[in-house]
């Protein structure tokens, strides 16, 4: 049954991944992404991340990717891009030694070391799966326990996302404005 | 049938997220559009979250799933902010690509 | 007395002092005056010292004055003393003498120069050098003298500077003197490094104590032999005395004829007892270096017709036979002719002078002519002074010439055939010489017009301050001889006197079958000297027969021509090259380090494209080449 | 819900322990919502509430290093935060940075017309942001302070909007910067898949504990070499230095200085804290890593600034070949002898601080050069500066020996400790490596000094040195100096900065 | 050690010299002459003081100050005089206040003379410093006065002279950092605890051979690069030729001796091992050097860089008879130091003048100036005579002494050596006859004779040449007994032993 979900989440997700790289047109990409995310989801769910997943589809399917297609549209950037040909010179190339190297020495480390993640991981903290507790609740305290440094700095994060985009998206008279004059 | 005996062992979760991790990857080398390399940069993040939540459950432990909630915040405050700076160079000079913006170099 | 011989040195030394701070104040004659006190003043101190000496017996007829110590570092001790022994005050004897007579003339000569104080200034610099030099207790005092007195040449055949041969001529001397310092120097630290000291009394005690290996003594000889080489202009680096006559001719006469020349020869008789010592062949490399040089300047001379050049290789060629007489241990013979050469030579030199100077500085022989009739004093004392380098008995040099023969005949036939062909020459340009000046017809005012002179132009006796020492020095050439008469030991002055120093080295020959026919010897001296006179005067005055006066002669055998060819030629491209290969291989790597480093940048910062996409490929390579890296370090 | 839900226990905060933190976060936040709320403040409030802020968190801090001199090392909240000699040290320094970078952004903020309570409101976060890197003892919080940070720093470069180059600057910092963060949080999963922890100290007892099997590492190395990856990206260690020059020329220079003190005293200090505190055990693998990269850096960045024509850029490849001089000092660190890890972490930190505040000063000038506009940055633009402000000149002459490393300035005093540790390591190599980098680096400096002293003024007009710029400058150049003739006392300070809390 | 901190003194007031000179206004420029002046004369004074203090016969170091700098690293400032470094010392004090007074720059004076001042300090405290680190400090501090004296007050190419001169000799001292360091963190083990104090290094810490020979090369080859010796000694002919009189002067005078200073002080004292070791090659590179210098400056057309490549020749007799390892050697190679300074110094300050009057180097441009200046050429003629080595001045001493003394240990490379002897004069008598000799062309007749100030100038420079030259023993006495300390010093940690005269016993 797992091995069914996960074929077709896995699916989604690479076809999904391949789009964002391929297709031309922003608006499409933006659309692969939304089945890529979707997908990442079904396999959260399928790891117990329940919670997680749904997450997963509200903020980034919800809210990142509309994002992403309303600047699309707001910057009217939707004129598709020619991906047949790469203007910069060996960049393709370049790309593809990387992808592969990449790929190579990570699919070389996934496999030789996985088992050892099995030697090793003995639950440090407590269980996902045969735990009392939910995994919404078992997430919260995690948060609110070992995590709560970060979950502070997060919001201090936030804060710094408010605020540059305050910074960036001033009024352009604010620039054009003479040295010692009041700000509007 | 097989569906039933065959269990996807965490190392397929691990390989399929290696596998997205290098398309975001490349596609961050090909594409031309920032607003398409930043989606790529999110796939990269997806990738280790997807990796997070498989190592997590590999090691009974649920800090593994609380990592990538703090990961899709990430995401979003970098989404608010990259996408303020392109609006921002969007509006200067319309439809710019990342090649194009070479002045500095050297 | 002998405790004074400092003051010897110092008279001059302070003369030059005063001539440099208030030369020019004291003015044209005064100034000479005062200079020619000085050596005179020394003459006078060198000669109470003579006197000192003796008056006690014969083995302590040694006196050292250590002035103070010089260069002291540990086992090295080097003094400035000063040594007055029978060697030293025969030396600082002449010297002194002939150079107060030389400042006397320089006098007159100098009249009317510019720069008359500061000839007379370099004057007495040079005869203190030259004290130092003869009275030097050690090596380095001697070296010191020894230098100064290059020095000196240097400024003062240069002294006219204005001309350019003559500054040419000036640095050749220098230079050319310096490749046989080098000789000098590598003997003083051979001896320093064999016997820990540079004292002439160390050296020799050690020679004749025989802690001296005579291989070490070889060198040591064969060293100081290079560096005589240089000073008294022997071959292969004679010929910078030749060019040197572009100097004053006074100073012709006592730097390059009398006195400094003759240092070479006294350094060597000086160290006689290690060239006793060292192996026979070192001194026969001496004699026949001596021998060629005397035969090969005086083939020279016979060619010459500027009067001072004839004079100059004559002075080569008498040279020469001093140092055949060293070679054959004829230390004594060598300072008989050294002394009354010195004589003979400053006669003729300053004869020389004083018909330049009444010819207007004409020095060409062919101008001249029959100028007996209007400068007979010079005409009469001149041609004593021919007689006796001619080697015409009663005169000095016969004697003194003789005696070497003698040696030479003993020691070596080939020499003395040598020997005995040198002197024929010798006679015969020297009375060339005479002639051509003297006698024949009057050339005065042949094209004359190239110099002031124009007109029937007379030429003038010259003043009587500069007639003196012709005549002092006329007279002691020909009585010279009577320091050293052969027919008995008794009559051995100079022998005698010398033989404190000696007499261990001296090549002894009384009784020997050579002794026995010196008479004979001394005919055929006389004989040879007569056929020289005799062809010349059928040649020049006669005109029976053709004169041969070959270009390669005239040309000093193109020695000098060859040495110049190779200075300037090989020698310079091979300079050139070095510091070719200074700027352009040594520096250009430097140069080159900082190209590539600029070059190389340049390559690199061709990756920073400044398109974004091109730096993520990079980040994402290095990131693949780390990954690699820790992956393969898990696995291995 | 089968049973009783266990009853939550928080962890205890201690506050004082972060109070700089709070500090600065109380700042902006006053910075931010004053500056929302109420018109535009009169010329330098601003500024002067950013410095004070800053400065109160210093002397907080002060404080605490005190309480850590005398007690031991400890961690806070939960053990996600290192409390120890080494995060004061760091945080004193971001601190004192800030104050002098506030400093000069005040004038550069009122020559450019833009003065603005956000710029310095980002500041005091990235701050923030920076000691939660250097004092985060859990891979995840070190990843948020580390984002924190970035974005701040995004959003500055690109801040001033006159300039497209500023834009520019902005759009492939984020780019880069985003792309580099995912293959760190790439490492961060491994790392902790294969641990099965992020909080440092525990990584160092698992792995303390578990002799390694071959094979068995792979997880853990390729993390270690992904987070290697995002450190040196923000370090800006060769190759993965490439942004550094086109931002440290884009952004606005007091931008640019801030990238150089506080950026790199953040990012290197919890490179140094993550490898020597939490992979300790691993150290012979990832020694030769940091051994290239250091050559790499050393070099490249020396010969690359050579040719450049502009002052900031050539500034920033020099930081770079610093950068590749502070990596010596955790090459040094890296060998098993606690002596030589102490004398190298010390020596990487000192090098730290004291390069911070040469910079700043150096960017001070700079920017007072680069004048309205922010443009005049070129070589030729510096020329006569001893004829326009001869006071000036002398200041920047200073600070350029001093990052040529002569004596008496505390360059000299920073790149010895660096080389003495790496001599007591006993890599020679490297140490000469790192002073013939030095020599090709010193032609740059002189580069600048010639044009300043020895060229014909460009423009003849004399520069006046505002207040605040001329305070800060002042600063460094004193420092700059008294470090170099009596270094004892910072030196007493920092013996034992590699005492972590594990 | 007396109560009056003399050393330090000397280091530090022309350092506050500077201060001062620097603080004046730029409308005040004779005080800022003045107080220039004031300070280098004091210095001299003082310095001159120092040698007459200096107690004759004493082995060790004196008049030593000695206050912890860096206690964390072991650093001290620690000052100390002993007969090696001792009439450095005083030649750098007699110097510069000579310098200062004797040549005017055209503009800038008031950077000018600070400079100058900060670079006495400079030169001062690398003579003096007995501690690793406070050498090195002084060594690379240096530089900085010299770079901007070359490029600011300079000729043509000066900043590119400049800059080599910088770099060249930083990247020398690269490696002698790393070596200095190796040296006190490796001595530690020897003496307990880290130092840099030279003296507690040379005596208790023993290198084993291979780390000896290591450290020795890294210091080695930053003297090399000052000395300079051939082949790292093409900035010098740059720096020399571009640097103004003063600087031209001060650089041949005093700079190039920290080179073979530190080579005598802190290479043979501190690696007596490696430097027996490394004596072929330093003898073969000195005498290179000695021969290459010379036949290079025979060709060279500008009289400065004349007398810049006659500096490496002579140089290389120094470091011929430093390595030489004898008692004459070494004593010839320090008072030859002295030597050099004087006569080189001297010929830099007249190709100055001569510049000055006919703003040209060039010598063919130059002809007959004896005709119109004898005085000038007279003294021209005195130094160039102490330059190549006549007997009586004072180039004759060190030459003599290097060579006799090296003869023994170094006999072939001697011979060949003294072939140098006959090119120096090769070089000068030739470069002489072309400026000096010859009927002057209208351009040059018009050459100005010495002033009266130039005339004192040059006559204290004569007379130091001819005191020495004739009366060498008061300084040779001073030299000696540090000297024989140091060949102890080796024979004790070597198996090298000084050469035995034979014929002692004859003597």
């Amino acid at each position: 049954m797992e091995l069914f979900v996960f074929v077709c989440a896995a699916v989604m997700v690479i076809v999904g991944a391949l789009g964002v790289v391929v297709r031309g047109n922003p608006v499409h990409a933006a659309l692969s992404l939304v089945l890529t995310l979707f997908g990442i989801a079904v396999l959260f769910v399928a790891q117990h991340a329940e919670f997680l997943a749904a997450v997963q589809v509200i903020v980034y399917a919800g809210a990142i990717v509309v994002l992403f297609l309303f600047v699309v549209m707001l910057l009217g950037v939707d004129r598709a891009e020619d991906l047949r040909t790469d203007s910069l010179a060996g960049q393709r190339p370049l790309a593809v030694v990387v992808g592969l190297g990449l790929l190579g020495v990570l699919v070389a480390a996934i496999v030789s070391g996985t088992d050892a993640v099995i030697t090793r991981g003995t639950g440090v903290n407590g269980a996902t799966t045969d735990s009392p507790d939910s995994n919404i609740v078992q997430l919260a305290r995690s948060v609110f326990a070992d995590y709560v440094v970060a979950f502070e700095v997060t919001s201090v994060l936030l804060v710094v996302a408010v605020v540059g985009t305050v910074l960036l998206s001033r009024r352009r008279a604010a620039d054009v404005r003479p040295e010692g004059s009041r700000p509007s | 049938m097989i569906a039933l005996v065959v269990q996807p062992t965490p190392m397929w979760y691990l390989l399929l997220s290696a596998v997205l991790f290098v398309i975001g990857t490349v596609g961050v080398l090909v594409r031309r559009n920032p607003l398409v390399m930043f989606m790529c940069i999110e796939l990269m993040l997806n990738a280790v979250n997807l990796t997070f939540v498989t190592l997590g459950r590999q090691l009974n432990d649920i800090s593994g799933q609380t990592i990538v909630f703090f990961v899709l915040v990430v995401a979003a405050a970098e989404v608010v902010v990259g996408l303020a700076i392109i609006v921002a160079i969007m509006r200067r000079r319309t439809g710019v690509n990342a090649d194009d913006l070479a002045e500095l170099k050297g | 007395m002998a405790n004074l011989l400092w003051l010897a040195p110092a008279f001059p030394l302070l003369g030059a002092v005063i001539m440099l701070l208030l030369g020019r104040r004291l003015g044209d004659p005064r100034s000479g005056w005062l200079a020619t006190l000085m050596p005179t003043a020394s003459f006078i101190v060198i000669v109470g010292v003579f006197a000192d000496l003796l008056s006690r017996p014969a083995s302590e007829r040694q006196h050292v004055v250590n002035l103070f110590a010089w260069i002291p570092v540990g086992s090295l001790q080097v003094d400035m003393a000063i040594l007055a022994d029978p060697l030293s005050i025969t030396m600082a004897l002449f010297v002194t003498g002939i150079g107060s007579l030389i400042h006397l003339y320089a006098i007159g000569y100098m009249h009317g120069d510019p720069k008359f104080s500061k000839f007379f200034l370099y004057l007495n610099l040079f005869i203190f050098s030259m004290l130092m030099l003869v009275l030097g207790e050690n090596l380095l005092v001697t070296f010191l003298g020894w230098e100064g007195v290059g020095a000196c040449s240097y400024l003062l055949i240069s002294f006219w500077h204005t001309r350019n041969s003559a500054a040419v001529a000036g640095k050749k001397a220098f230079v050319t003197n310096r490749v046989g310092d080098f000789g000098v120097m590598i003997a003083m630290f051979l001896a320093f490094s064999a016997l820990g000291s540079l004292s002439y009394s160390s050296i020799n005690e050690a020679a004749h104590g025989g802690t001296l290996a005579p291989v070490t003594a070889t060198a040591f000889a064969l060293l100081l032999f290079l560096g005589a080489c240089g000073k008294s202009a022997q071959l292969p680096l004679y010929f910078w005395l030749p060019d040197a006559m572009e100097g004053p001719t006074p100073v012709s006469a006592l730097i390059h004829a009398a006195t400094m020349v003759t240092a070479g020869v006294f350094l060597m008789i000086r160290i006689a007892p290690v060239l006793a010592m060292s192996y026979h062949w070192a001194s026969t490399i001496i004699a026949f270096v001596g021998g060629l040089t005397a035969l090969c300047a005086a083939s020279v001379a016979v060619t010459q017709n500027d009067i001072k050049k004839v004079l100059a290789y004559s002075t080569v060629s008498q040279l020469g036979y001093m140092f055949m007489a060293i070679g054959s241990g004829a230390y004594v013979a060598a300072i008989f002719l050294m002394i009354t050469h010195a004589f003979f030579k400053a006669l003729l030199f300053l004869g020389s002078g004083s018909v330049i100077h009444g010819m207007n500085h004409e020095q060409d022989m062919r101008r001249m002519g029959k100028l007996r009739l209007v400068m007979p004093i010079t005409a009469g004392t001149f041609i004593i002074g021919w007689l006796t380098i001619a080697g015409v008995p009663p005169f000095s040099g016969f004697w003194s010439k003789d005696e070497i023969l003698l040696y030479v005949y003993a020691n070596n036939r080939g020499l003395y055939a040598i020997g005995l062909f040198t002197a024929l020459l010798t006679a015969y340009y020297m009375t060339r010489q005479v002639i051509m000046v003297f006698f024949g017809e009057a050339h005065w005012n042949d094209h004359s017009n190239e110099h002031g002179a124009h007109g029937d132009f007379i030429p003038h006796e010259s003043p009587r301050i500069m007639l003196i020492p012709l005549v002092v020095l006329a007279g002691l050439s020909a009585l010279g001889g009577a320091l050293q008469l052969p027919f008995n030991t008794d009559l051995h002055f100079l022998g005698r006197w010398l033989a404190p120093v000696l007499e261990e080295s001296e090549a002894m020959h009384f009784g020997t079958q050579e002794y026995q026919n010196r008479y004979l010897l001394l005919g055929i001296a006389g004989v040879v000297a007569l056929v020289g006179i005799g062809i010349a005067v059928a040649v020049y005055a006669k005109r029976v027969i053709k004169p041969i006066e070959p270009r390669l002669l005239e040309q000093a055998w193109y020695y000098d021509a060859a040495v110049s060819r190779v200075v300037s030629g090989p020698g310079a491209t091979a300079f050139n090259s070095i510091s070719w290969v200074d700027t352009h291989i040594v520096d250009g790597a430097v140069n080159g380090v900082a190209t590539l480093v600029r070059n190389s940048a340049g390559v690199t910062r061709k990756a920073q494209s400044g398109f974004v996409r091109t730096y993520a490929a990079v980040i994402g390579l290095g990131a693949v080449l780390l990954i690699a890296w820790f992956a393969w370090r898990s696995i291995a | 819900m089968n049973s009783e839900p266990i009853p939550f226990v928080g962890p205890s905060i201690q506050w004082f322990e972060i109070s700089p933190m709070l500090a600065l976060l109380a700042g902006a936040l006053l910075l931010l919502l004053g500056g929302a709320l109420t018109p535009q403040w009169p010329r330098g409030w601003y500024a002067a509430v950013s410095c004070v802020t800053a400065g109160t968190a210093g002397v907080l801090s002060f404080f605490l290093w005190g309480d850590v001199v005398n007690g031991q090392p400890t961690t806070l909240v939960g053990g996600a935060i290192a409390f120890d000699r080494f995060a004061l040290f760091s945080t004193i320094t971001i601190c004192g940075s800030l104050v002098l970078v506030s400093l000069i952004t005040n004038d550069h903020l009122h020559r450019e017309g833009q003065d603005a309570p956000e710029v310095y409101g980002l500041y005091l976060i990235a701050a923030i942001g920076g000691i939660i890197m250097v004092s985060a003892n859990d891979l995840v919080v070190l990843f948020l302070g580390l984002e924190t940070l970035s974005l701040s720093l995004y959003v500055l470069a690109a801040s001033n909007r006159r300039r497209g180059e500023s834009e520019e600057a902005g759009l492939k910092y984020f780019i880069l910067g985003g792309f580099s963060s995912a293959f760190f949080l790439y490492g961060v999963a491994l790392v902790f898949g294969s641990v099965g922890t992020t909080n440092l100290g525990r990584i160092a007892e698992v792995l303390a504990n578990e002799q390694t099997i071959p094979g068995n590492d792979a997880l853990l190395l390729v993390g270690i070499a992904l987070l290697l990856v995002g450190f040196a990206f923000k370090v800006a260690l060769v190759p993965f230095q490439m942004w550094t020059p086109d931002v440290y020329q884009g952004a606005p220079t007091p931008v640019t200085a801030y990238l150089a003190s506080i950026g790199k005293v953040a990012a290197l200090a919890a490179l140094i804290r993550v490898f020597v505190v939490a992979f300790p055990s691993r150290m012979d693998d990832w020694r030769p890593a940091i051994t290239v990269l250091a050559v790499l850096t050393l070099l490249i960045g020396s010969v690359l600034a050579v040719v450049q024509t502009n002052v900031k850029r050539m500034l920033a490849y020099s930081s770079i070949s610093h950068a590749g001089f502070m990596l010596v000092g955790l090459e040094a660190a890296s060998h098993r002898d606690s002596l030589e890890l102490n004398t190298g972490v010390s020596a990487s930190l000192t090098y730290l601080m004291l390069y911070s505040i040469i910079v700043i000063g150096t960017f001070g000038v700079v920017s007072l050069v680069a004048g309205v506009g922010d443009s005049a940055t070129s070589l030729d633009d510096m020329r006569g500066l001893s004829k326009r402000r001869p006071v000036l000149a002398l200041g920047l002459t200073v600070l350029l020996l001093a990052q040529a490393g002569v004596p008496l300035t505390s360059g000299f005093v920073a790149k010895f400790g660096v080389i003495q540790s790496a001599v007591n390591s006993g890599s020679y190599v490297l140490a000469l490596v790192a002073m013939v980098s030095a020599v090709i680096a010193a032609f740059l400096y002189l580069r600048i000094m010639v044009s300043m002293w020895l060229s014909a003024p460009a423009n003849e007009s004399p520069l006046k040195i505002p207040i605040a710029s001329g305070l800060a400058i002042a600063f460094a150049v004193v420092v700059t100096l008294v470090v170099g003739f009596v270094p004892g006392r910072l030196l007493d300070a920092v013996r034992d900065l590699g005492q972590f809390v594990s | 050690m007396i109560a009056f901190p003399i050393l330090t003194m000397l280091v530090v007031l022309p350092a506050l010299g500077a201060l001062v000179v620097s603080l004046i206004s730029h409308s005040r420029l004779e005080w800022v002459k003045l107080a220039a002046l004031v300070t280098s004369v004091a210095t001299g004074a003082m310095s001159v003081w120092m040698l007459v203090k200096f107690p004759s016969g004493s082995a060790g170091f004196e008049f030593v100050s000695k206050h912890s700098w860096i206690s964390q690293w072991g650093i001290s400032w620690h000052l100390g005089v002993d007969g090696i470094s001792l009439f450095l010392v005083v030649l750098t004090g007699v110097l510069f206040p000579l310098v200062i007074a004797g040549i005017d720059v055209h503009h800038d004076q008031k950077p000018y003379l600070a400079w100058l001042l900060l670079l006495e300090a400079g030169v001062m405290g690398s003579f003096l410093s007995l501690d690793l680190f406070l050498f090195f400090v002084f060594f690379e501090i240096v530089l900085v006065p010299m770079y901007f004296l070359i490029g600011g007050w300079g000729y043509e190419r000066r900043v590119y002279a400049a800059t080599k001169f910088f770099l060249y000799t930083m990247a020398g001292s690269a490696f002698m950092l790393v070596g200095i360091i190796a040296t006190a963190v490796l001595a530690r083990r020897d003496i307990g605890e880290l130092t840099f104090n030279v003296i507690d290094i040379a005596e208790k810490a023993n290198f084993s051979t291979t780390t000896g020979r290591w450290l020795f090369v890294a210091f080695a080859i930053a003297f090399a690069v000052k000395v300079p010796l051939f082949p790292l000694h093409t900035w010098l002919p740059d720096a020399h030729t571009e640097a103004p009189t003063g600087g031209s002067v001060i650089l041949a005078a005093v700079l190039l001796k920290m080179g073979t200073y530190g080579l005598l002080r802190f290479g043979i004292y501190l690696f007596p091992e490696a430097s027996v070791w490394a004596r072929p090659v330093m003898y073969t590179l000195a005498v290179i050097g000695i021969l290459y210098g010379a036949i290079a400056a025979t060709m060279q057309r500008d009289l400065k860089r004349l007398v810049a490549y006659s500096s490496i020749a002579h140089l290389g007799f120094i470091v011929l008879g430093v390595f030489a390892l004898t008692h004459q050697s070494i004593s010839g190679g320090v008072i030859q130091m002295v030597n050099h300074g004087v006569s080189t110094g001297a010929l830099f300050l007249l190709v100055g003048m001569i510049y000055e009057r006919r703003h040209t180097r060039q010598i063919d441009e130059l002809r007959g100036l004896q005709h119109v200046a004898p005085i000038f050429a007279g003294f021209f003629m005195v130094v160039m005579l102490s330059s190549i080595g006549l007997p009586g001045l004072n180039g004759f001493v060190g030459e003599f002494l290097i060579l006799i003394g090296s003869f023994d240990t170094a006999r072939w490379w001697v011979v060949v050596a003294t072939t140098g002897v006959i090119l120096a004069a090769l070089y000068l008598l030739w470069a002489y006859q072309r400026v000096f000799h010859g009927e002057p062309d209208e351009a040059n007749s018009s050459f100005r004779e010495v002033s009266m100030r130039e005339g004192l100038l040059l006559s204290v420079f004569v007379a130091i040449i001819v005191f020495t030259g004739i009366y060498p023993k008061p300084i040779l006495d001073r030299i000696e007994p540090s000297v024989k300390a140091l060949l102890e010093h080796v024979e004790q940690r070597t198996t090298y032993r000084q050469p035995q005269v034979i014929g002692e016993a004859t003597k």
